[in-house]
């Protein structure tokens, strides 16, 4: 069951990718043989598993990757993939042995063979796929690796743009295909294609199987460059010529044909099948024969055959019919043999003369009769001509279009169409031929055509013994090849068909023989069908189009981007509050706002109060413009907040505010000299209106909000704290204890925000040059009295008596208002007096200390103190306290949290000073600069 | 710059006690040692920021003159409170400049302190050469007698106890 | 008393806001504090406000709710650092950038693309 | 009697409170709007202890001694300002 | 009961003086004089207050309680200096002044400061 | 109680300080020490990872006092996914910052490991408070990261990012002060009981502080219409700290799994699942816009920056679902997402050295010296991030486009992220072509590879991807656990708050007599 063979037959090429690059550096030729030798033992590797699957086995490998997903590493070898794989080997082989002589000595060949056999592998997963996930993803794998070799010659513009447009059409043909697929395994219960395949009435009958259908149809058609998505094969001719050989006559574009038979059981046959994959077929084959005809580059005539043929194998699958099926197998092989060869015989002239121009190229049978020979022999078999292998399929091709039953009364559409197709075929086959080798001479040809070198030829010559051989002797040859292909294709019994090459005189028989004769009088009338061509069509160029698309796409992502992020922080906190006013309204809008409380009287003193802050929070507001009047009118509103802490309650928080608004006014003050003193009037009073809605809606939200919870009872975890302060604390000072025990661990938090805050500053100020003003807003110079006397000599000794106070404020703290963090914004800003009053080189002389070690030396004590802990088996910041008596001082009180706050003190001094005191040596450092110019 | 000592300024050291003793409004045992340990250790620690504390102090005369600045803060108060009290119209402000007899720029700042402490008058400036005090008024109708009584009242009190 | 201090919390961030989308640093900075304020407030009165104790231990009476003060005690501390941080960059982005528009574009350019 | 006496001072400091605050709105310079509210923090102190009288408790007499020191720091920041523009130099 | 008078009498002292002051920042018609109105009244506004409150707490039976007197300590310390380095910035901005004040400086009108 | 929970936290802040003890001018010492300490998280994390993989959770009471007073760490699976996330990102970013970023200024590295210890904090902590609080740090780290270098662009980006996430604190306090106004605590757990068993009185209040915390999340993550600040302050970084920023989109993703998961998921009661509504509509918004902004870039580092929009989008869609097989998928693409657009900005770091005057911006330039390793790394990274097979961006996206119910919602988010997935192919093999193929060959610009830049680049752009794919299954039973535990939050109740409160601890009990 589980054969351990299927998974190096795609390890290989996968790992051997690596082996040609890694030879490069021995020589081109190296990297070829590095190349050829990992394809050849593939080949070998595949052909042992050769007679089990010719023996109707279908080989399985599983190994589980996502298997909750259904993502499995689940292979499978069937006819059908044999067949595939042979092709993909087979021809891979002969296009490395090929490549070696068509790339030149600028190209780097490691990287081409290298990127080839990624492809090589990409390729063998699809068709060597049991998992229909797995085969996407191997899918997608082609579609990036063929980006690759498309844009091999990344120099030239016409690579890169067919490459992205490949990549572009390809990659959403994949997203597609990945939608149907999960819809598929969705309605089938399973990736597995061995349930998927046998699940056909379910899949048939689901709802959602129209979309699936559709979905699907994108990836494949997208792929195999069927109608209207056939636009980028063309384009993707600027790849290197063994590139197309590969890509476009066997392998990739054959991808999408190959999903058709992959999962022709489980999704063919309906009605909606018929009419959307015929009909594609029909219009990709008629189509691609059209152009074909009127391309005058030797590679553009190729392509656009190669859009037909798929389309015709597009089409006999969307018959629906198990002949159908066999057909179109049949014909997947005869076009990547002739088509192959092909590319290689227009790759050589190419090569050899430095053009694929049909007007230049002329008469070149007597420059190298050889690969004319090769090349007609694959053209013919391209035309459907008798005795060459194109001419069975395209046999069995006519017949079904007789057979089929859907079109009723239209059904003469179906052989119609494929005769008219079957007419340009042999035109265009035959313009290959004529105008090439024969038609006069060849016109300034940049080089003198010669035949390729000896071993160039040999792969098309294996071809083209393959054309002849298939063609005449089919039963010896692919027959078996193709019962075993086609019957793991329609998965169930193979209906009769023959092979011989004689049926008798029928009516497929004639429509080969009007395409034939159509054929060479069309080519006889060439000249004026091409003067109609080009009155009728104008020249249009699918990948300019798709470059202006795409570029007008970039200015449309471009323009919206700039519309929604313009770049303007007023829109961005604007949204911001805008939000919080919806949801906010939201998610009040239908809820009582106020609760059951009762609300407290107000008192007068509380009134007055209210009035200063409203007064003081509007005019702060209004003068805004004025910016020290709108400083001080904000002072006041911390004010009356830190008198409102007091009023409620909340000494500590009082303290806090207070001293935090001392040191904010310093920072502003500091920062405030190299701003411009007042804001411009630039707001439109549209802006002003609108900022108003807003601020209005903001406000009234975080009232609502307030109210709400205030009317409303709740009940508190700070009960617990209340209980147990003391004996669980060792403080009677519930909000300190919180901080340093309780919630040390915020604590920590904070005091490291502080740090980070002042090494981030010290950052923002380094090498900071700033214009300093010469004069203050209303233009007076500035005063001359530096350090006014009456300040320094009261700022010296306040130090002393500020730093009492600070002790007194953190040794209390556990137990009364106070703490850590007030008592270091005490000093810090006793300290920071100096430096306003007696100047910076006063106060560095008197207090040479690193504030960035000061501050990191705070938070390591308070962090050292809570890993102290573990030494007694708690946990980080448990606190421990007790009682000591000494003698004369009698009974006192320790705790770790004490000394966990001195970190705190010591950070919160660090922090403060190193943001002021670097604040004020700006000035010193930009005047020093000023001087120094 | 650095002298350390153990006591650089006992005056301070003193203060600084009695500031202890009052923030923590209780003279037990144990607050007296921690009270007396802050008092040495912290003018030590701060010892380079005050390099030029008074040379000497006499404690009683400073009492003395700080009994008189409060005597004299109650009684101004009333004063200027009765002042204020009535129209603006009668009040005769004026800026005067008080020649300075001390030297020392401690004593200097407190004579400009207890200038702006005693109502009625502000200390507005002090000249560059340190020799002089630009004084504002609230309300004079003898510049001579306004200098006077701070030179009696203030000035000499002060360099009795920073001065020779 | 609950509606007063509701209606002051709520007039504070109107101001707060307000100046929070002017053009120029240094009122978005006093924006902030005036937020700050605001929000300090709001978090407090979330403990409730008709304490007439401080959270002390062994005291008689009703205490307030020690928890908020603790969160907001925090939060001035955490709010004055980035404060100081917005100052200083605002400080920063003047110099770097030739103004103190907050998209640092020259004056009189409202709405201005700084774009990318 | 004391509760009176404490309600006639509570009104007397409102509304001397409120006189600064028309003054710290009115101006009309800077200096007045800095004395302004320097005074405002000094009654302050007043209306502090006064509070502290009042709940008869002393929890409050940090807050009242913190403005006491650290009160005219700010002022002095502002007008430093004012005169030099580099308050630190 | 005494007590009681005594207290309740320093808290309107203190008040009044305070509110006086007050009184003075709105009601004087200049600068300089205005300044006048807080730095007296309230010294003594202040000081009424911790009078009062030292009578008052020191009367509690909880002992004697003198820390009040610091904040009057600490406010003579720092009042004076908020109230010079106010002059001399209106002096240096040449705030105008009332036009009956007398210059009886001895050099020049504008004050010292101006150079 | 294992003390290992702390550590995630605490050895990056130690480190941290002690590299702001050490002279400034000892660089190399501080390279090591913080590429030590840095390097020492990862098998910490994953020993976390394995501790938490039995399904137990973790409570640490962080000064001994049990939840919900004091504050507790909880690791389950989701936080030690996250932290291994975490460890796995920064070692390479801050090895690649070592080569020569970190010199730029002072203090890098410093700044890098507080970095590390916000997030570390946000993972894991179970207090609400406290996640605001390491919110902050992890802010302020990376506002200073943020600009760290110095320039005009930083500094206005900068400037955009500060002054936003300022506003955003704000806004996280008054959502907190409501939430513990009205259920008087702020553990997640005990929030998680007071919330379900709110009555329609207070469940509007409630509402309001939810959707204010979905807010702030949602402007950390970028959620639309709070993602404008995002291009230019990612792409105004430098490499190695927009690689870091990586994860602080993830930040606000973890926030919103954690709280919408716990505190307002199913179980809330009237509150359940308030946040889908709004998430699902505005996350495939910011998903589509993201790839059209993607498309719009003008440089690499400006398109990476919207495909970390993309995946936010992305995200917070599968997040808005709410069933453990979107969940599962969202945090194995989580995982991708963080990890290779951290390398792809490490990648356009190193693009930007090599490509002259011309930097990452999408326009002609000489070709660089060496070409070939960077454009395959780019390639790779470009196949990874814009989930094509065979990477991890597949197999996440794949498992996403599977976890989504049938109906209405699958095709909305198919069309969308299908859609999106073409726009993002178009706009990488656009820049791949234009910083790899259309060169002027004539003169080479830059200068060899620094190989420990490569290195780590390499690991993020390729290996992980790689790495992440091969082994999607154990990868994704780990996060289907971490899904299937997240959806129970009765387990995460339980264990924090059901164990009895231990006695607070006195040491020092006693003391000398
Ligand atoms: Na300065
Ligand atoms: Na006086």
């Amino acid at each position: 069951m589980n054969n351990s063979l299927l998974l190096p037959l795609i390890l290989l090429p996968l790992f051997g990718a690596l082996l040609p690059p890694l030879f490069h550096r021995f020589g081109r030729t190296a990297s070829a043989w590095a190349a050829a030798v990992v394809v050849a033992a593939a080949l070998l590797l595949l052909l042992s598993l050769l007679s089990p699957v010719f023996g109707g086995q279908t080989l399985l490998y599983h190994a589980d990757w996502l298997p909750a997903y259904g993502l499995n590493l689940s292979l499978r070898l069937d006819g059908l993939s044999m067949l595939f794989a042979l092709l993909i080997l087979g021809i891979g082989l002969l296009v490395i042995l090929y490549a070696r002589y068509y790339l030149s000595e600028r190209d780097p060949m490691g990287r081409f063979y290298g990127f080839l056999l990624l492809f090589m592998a990409a390729m063998l997963g699809v068709v060597l796929s049991e998992n229909l996930l797995l085969m996407l993803v191997f899918w997608e794998m082609t579609s990036l690796s063929s980006f690759l070799l498309i844009g091999y010659w990344k120099y030239r513009a016409d690579a890169r743009q067919g490459a992205r447009l490949a990549l572009t059409i390809t990659g959403a043909g994949g997203l597609s295909l990945l939608a149907g697929i999960l819809l598929l395994g969705q309605i089938s219960g399973s990736y597995e294609l061995s349930v998927v395949l046998d699940s056909a009435d379910i899949i048939q009958a689901h709802p959602l199987y129209p979309v699936t259908l559709v979905l699907i149809l994108l990836g494949a058609f997208t792929k195999s460059a069927q109608f209207p998505f056939h636009f980028w094969l063309p384009h993707a001719m600027a790849a290197p010529t063994p590139v197309s050989a590969y890509l476009h006559s066997a392998t990739m574009v054959k991808a999408g044909v190959f999903l058709l038979a992959r999962l022709f059981p489980a999704l063919a046959g309906t009605e909606l099948w018929f009419y959307l994959v015929a009909s594609t077929g029909m219009i990709t084959l008629l189509l691609g024969a059209y152009h074909a005809l009127f391309k005058h580059d030797l590679k553009g005539l190729l392509a656009y055959s190669t859009i037909s043929h798929l389309g015709l194998i597009t089409l006999l699958f969307g018959l629906g019919t198990p002949l159908g099926a066999v057909a179109g197998v049949f014909h997947i092989i005869n076009h990547a043999i002739f088509k192959a060869s092909l590319f290689m015989a227009a790759g050589i002239i190419d090569h050899e003369s430095g053009t694929r121009d049909m007007h230049k190229l002329n008469g070149l049978w007597r420059y190298m009769p050889h690969t004319a020979t090769l090349a007609m022999v694959a053209a013919a078999s391209m035309a459907g001509v008798p005795l060459f292998n194109g001419f069975l399929s395209k046999e069995m091709f006519f017949a079904e279009t007789l057979h089929q039953g859907w079109l009723g009364d239209w059904s003469w559409l179906l052989p119609l169409g494929a005769t008219l197709a079957g007419v340009f075929a042999v035109a265009y086959s035959i313009r290959f031929i004529h105008d090439v080798f024969f038609n006069g001479e060849p016109i300034d040809l940049p080089r003198t055509p010669h035949e390729p070198p000896r071993y160039m030829k040999v792969p098309v010559e294996i071809l083209v013994a393959l054309c002849l051989l298939v063609g005449v002797v089919p039963a010896w040859t692919v027959a078996p090849l193709l019962a075993t292909a086609a019957s793991s294709t329609i998965g169930g019994e193979l209906p009769r068909y023959s092979l011989a090459i004689w049926h008798g005189i029928n009516t497929p028989l004639l429509m080969s023989l009007i395409a034939m004769l159509g054929g060479a009088l069309m080519y006889a009338l060439r000249h004026h069908l091409f003067a109609l061509h080009a009155r009728c069509f104008r020249p249009f160029d699918a990948k300019q189009v798709f470059e202006r698309l795409l570029y007008k796409l970039i200015l449309l992502a471009r323009g919206l981007t700039e519309v929604l992020e313009n770049g303007s922080l007023q829109r961005y906190l604007g949204l911001l509050i805008g939000s919080v006013v919806l949801v906010t309204g939201v998610a009040l809008w239908d809820t009582p706002l106020s609760g059951p409380v009762p609300s407290a009287e107000v008192d007068a003193v509380t009134l007055v109060g209210a009035l200063a802050l409203a007064a003081s929070a509007l005019t702060t507001t209004i003068w805004h413009r004025h910016r020290l009047v709108a400083l001080i009118q904000l002072s006041v509103v911390g004010l009356v907040v830190s008198v409102a802490f007091v009023r409620f309650a909340a000494p500590d928080l009082a303290l806090t505010q207070l001293s935090v608004e001392m040191v904010t006014i310093i920072l502003l003050m500091l920062v405030l000299y190299f701003l411009p003193q007042h804001t411009p009037a630039e707001s439109s009073s549209l802006r002003k209106g609108r900022d108003l809605l807003l601020a209005g809606g903001a406000g009234a939200s975080v009232a609502l909000l307030a109210w709400g919870v205030l009317t409303r009872p709740y009940q508190t975890i700070g009960d617990y704290f209340m209980q147990q302060s003391l004996p669980g604390g060792g403080g009677h000072n519930v909000v300190n204890v919180i901080l340093v025990d309780f919630r040390g661990f915020d604590t920590l938090g904070e005091v490291t925000v502080l740090g980070i805050a002042a090494i981030g500053i010290l950052m923002l100020l380094r090498g900071l040059r700033l214009k300093m003003p010469a004069a203050d807003g209303e233009g007076r110079p500035w005063a001359s009295d530096r350090y006014p006397m009456i300040l320094a000599v009261i700022s010296r000794p306040l130090l002393p008596l500020a730093l009492v106070v600070a002790i007194y404020l953190m040794l209390r703290g556990h137990n009364m208002p106070g703490g850590g963090f007030i008592a270091g914004l005490v000093t810090a800003i006793a300290l920071i007096l100096q430096y306003v009053a007696s100047g910076i080189a006063w106060t560095r002389a008197r207090m040479n200390i690193n504030y960035i070690k000061l501050t990191a030396t705070g938070v390591l004590l308070s962090t050292l103190t809570g890993l102290g802990s573990w030494l007694f088996g708690y946990p980080f910041l448990t606190s421990g306290f007790g009682h000591f008596h000494l003698p004369l001082v009698g009974e006192f009180e320790l705790a770790t949290a004490m000394l966990f706050d001195l970190g705190v003190y010591l950070a919160v001094i660090g922090s403060t000073l190193l943001v002021l005191a670097n604040l004020g040596t700006l000035t010193l450092i930009n005047r020093e600069m000023a001087e120094e110019n | 710059m650095k002298h350390q000592r153990w006591l650089p300024h006992p005056h301070l050291s003193i203060l600084l006690l009695i500031i202890w003793l009052l923030l923590v409004n209780s003279v037990a045992p144990g607050q007296i040692v921690l009270g007396v340990v802050i008092a040495i250790l912290v003018p030590i620690y701060t010892n380079d920021f005050w390099t030029d504390p008074p040379a000497r102090l006499r404690l009683l005369p400073l009492l003395r003159y700080a009994g008189v600045v409060l005597g004299d803060i109650v009684v101004a108060n009333v004063q200027v409170a009765i002042l204020i009290l009535g129209p603006a119209k009668r009040l005769r402000p004026a800026f005067i400049h008080y020649p300075l007899e001390l030297e020392s720029e401690f004593a200097i700042t407190l004579l400009a302190s207890t200038i702006s402490l005693t109502p009625g008058t502000v200390s507005a400036d002090v000249d560059a050469d340190g020799r002089g005090l630009l004084i504002h008024a609230l309300d004079v109708d003898d510049d001579e007698a306004l200098l006077r009584h701070i030179r009696e009242r203030y000035e000499r009190p002060l360099k009795e106890i920073f001065e020779c | 008393m609950e509606l007063l201090v509701s209606l002051l919390i709520g007039l504070m961030v109107a101001c707060g806001v307000y100046l929070l989308l002017r053009a120029r640093t240094f009122p978005v900075v006093m924006g902030l504090i005036m937020l700050s304020y605001a929000v300090n407030l709001f978090l407090f009165a979330m403990g409730r406000l008709g304490a007439e104790l401080p959270a002390l231990v062994g005291l008689q009476g009703q205490t307030s709710d020690p928890v908020p003060q603790a969160l907001v005690l925090t939060a001035i501390v955490i709010g004055f650092a980035m404060t100081a941080f917005a100052v200083t960059l605002a400080l920063r982005a003047n110099s770097e950038l030739d103004s103190d528009h907050v998209d640092g574009v020259a004056d009189g350019d409202e709405t201005g693309g700084g774009g990318q | 009697m004391l509760s009176l006496a404490i309600e006639a001072a509570f009104a007397m400091m409102s509304l001397a409170l409120l006189f600064n605050l028309w003054r710290v709105v009115r101006g009309p310079d800077l200096p007045d709007r800095i004395l302004a509210l320097d005074t405002m923090y000094i009654n302050t102190i007043a209306l502090i202890v006064l509070y502290g009288v009042h709940e008869q408790s002393g929890f409050y007499f940090e807050a009242a001694l913190l403005i006491a020191v650290m009160g005219f720091v700010g002022t002095v920041a502002v007008v430093k300002y004012l005169l030099r523009g580099d308050i630190v130099e | 009961m005494l007590v009681e008078i005594i207290v309740s009498l320093f808290l309107l002292i203190g008040a009044a003086f305070a509110l006086i002051g007050s009184w003075g920042l709105v009601h004087l018609p200049d600068f300089y004089m205005r300044l006048h109105g807080p730095t007296k009244a309230t010294t003594l506004g202040v000081g009424g207050m911790i009078v009062g409150s030292v009578i008052f707490f020191s009367t509690q039976g909880e002992g004697i309680s003198l820390h009040e007197l610091l904040i009057t300590l600490f406010l003579f310390i720092t009042a004076p200096v908020s109230a010079h380095m106010l002059a001399k910035a209106a002096l240096h901005l040449q705030l105008e002044r009332v036009e009956k004040t007398r210059d009886v400086a001895r050099k020049n009108t504008s004050g010292p400061c101006g150079k | 109680m294992s003390h290992w929970i702390i550590l995630p936290i605490v050895l990056p802040l130690l480190s941290g300080l002690l590299l702001l003890m050490g002279r400034s001018s000892a660089l190399l010492r501080k390279r090591l020490l913080s590429l030590l300490s840095t390097l020492m998280l990862l098998p910490l994390a994953l020993y976390l990872l394995y501790l938490s993989s039995d399904g137990d959770y973790q409570v640490y009471a962080l000064g001994n006092w049990a939840a919900p007073y004091g504050i507790v760490l909880v690791l389950d699976r989701l936080a030690a996914l996250m932290l291994v996330l975490t460890a796995l990102l920064a070692l390479p970013a801050v090895w690649y910052a070592s080569r020569g970023d970190d010199a730029r200024g002072r203090h890098f590295h410093a700044l890098f490991q507080f970095q590390l210890m916000g997030l570390n904090g946000a993972f894991l902590t179970g207090d609400l408070f406290n996640l605001f609080v390491f919110f902050e740090v992890l802010l302020i780290a990376s506002y200073a990261l943020l600009l760290f270098g110095g320039g005009r662009a930083r500094s206005r980006a900068g400037l955009h990012y500060v002054l936003l996430n300022l506003a955003g604190s704000s806004l996280f306090l008054i959502a907190l002060g409501v939430l513990y106004g009205v259920t008087g605590t702020l553990n997640m757990a005990d929030l998680a009981g007071k919330v379900a068993a709110a009555e329609a009185s207070e469940a509007g209040l409630l509402h309001a502080a939810a959707l204010l915390l979905l807010l702030v999340f949602a402007l950390k993550a970028a959620l639309l219409p709070l993602y404008f600040w995002l291009p230019t302050a990612y792409s105004a970084a430098s490499a190695p700290v927009a690689a870091l920023f990586a994860i602080m989109t993830k930040v606000g993703v973890y926030a919103i799994v954690r709280v919408y998961t716990l505190i307002f998921g199913a179980q809330a009661g009237l509150l359940a699942n308030v946040a889908d509504g709004w998430l699902w509509p505005l996350a495939l918004a910011t998903l589509l816009l993201g790839a059209i902004g993607a498309l719009a870039a003008g440089k690499l580092r400006t398109l990476v920056a919207y495909l970390v929009i993309v995946s936010v989008g992305m995200l917070l869609a599968a997040v808005s679902l709410h069933t453990p097989e979107a969940l599962a998928g969202a945090l194995y693409y989580l995982l991708h997402t963080t990890l290779v657009s951290g390398g792809l900005f490490l990648l356009a770091g190193l693009i930007r050295h090599h490509r002259g005057p011309a930097g990452d911006h999408f326009i002609t330039a000489a070709r660089m010296l060496q070409q070939p390793p960077l454009g395959i790394l780019f390639f790779i990274g470009a196949v990874a991030v814009a989930g094509l097979p065979p990477l991890s961006g597949f197999v996440g996206k794949l498992v996403l486009l599977t976890a989504v119910p049938a109906g209405e919602q699958q095709a909305w988010f198919w069309a969308v992220v299908l859609g999106s997935g073409l726009i993002t192919i178009v706009a990488l093999s656009r820049a791949g072509s234009r910083l790899f193929w259309k060169t002027d060959e004539s003169t080479p610009a830059g200068h060899r590879l620094d190989p420990w830049q490569l290195a780590p680049t390499l690991l993020l752009v390729a290996v992980a991807p790689l790495l992440l794919s091969l082994f999607a299954r154990p990868v994704m039973e780990y996060t289907g656990a971490a899904a299937a535990q997240l959806l129970v939050p009765e387990g995460y109740v339980a264990a924090v708050l059901g164990s009895e409160a231990p006695l607070p601890a006195t040491i020092l009990q006693g003391g000398v007599q």
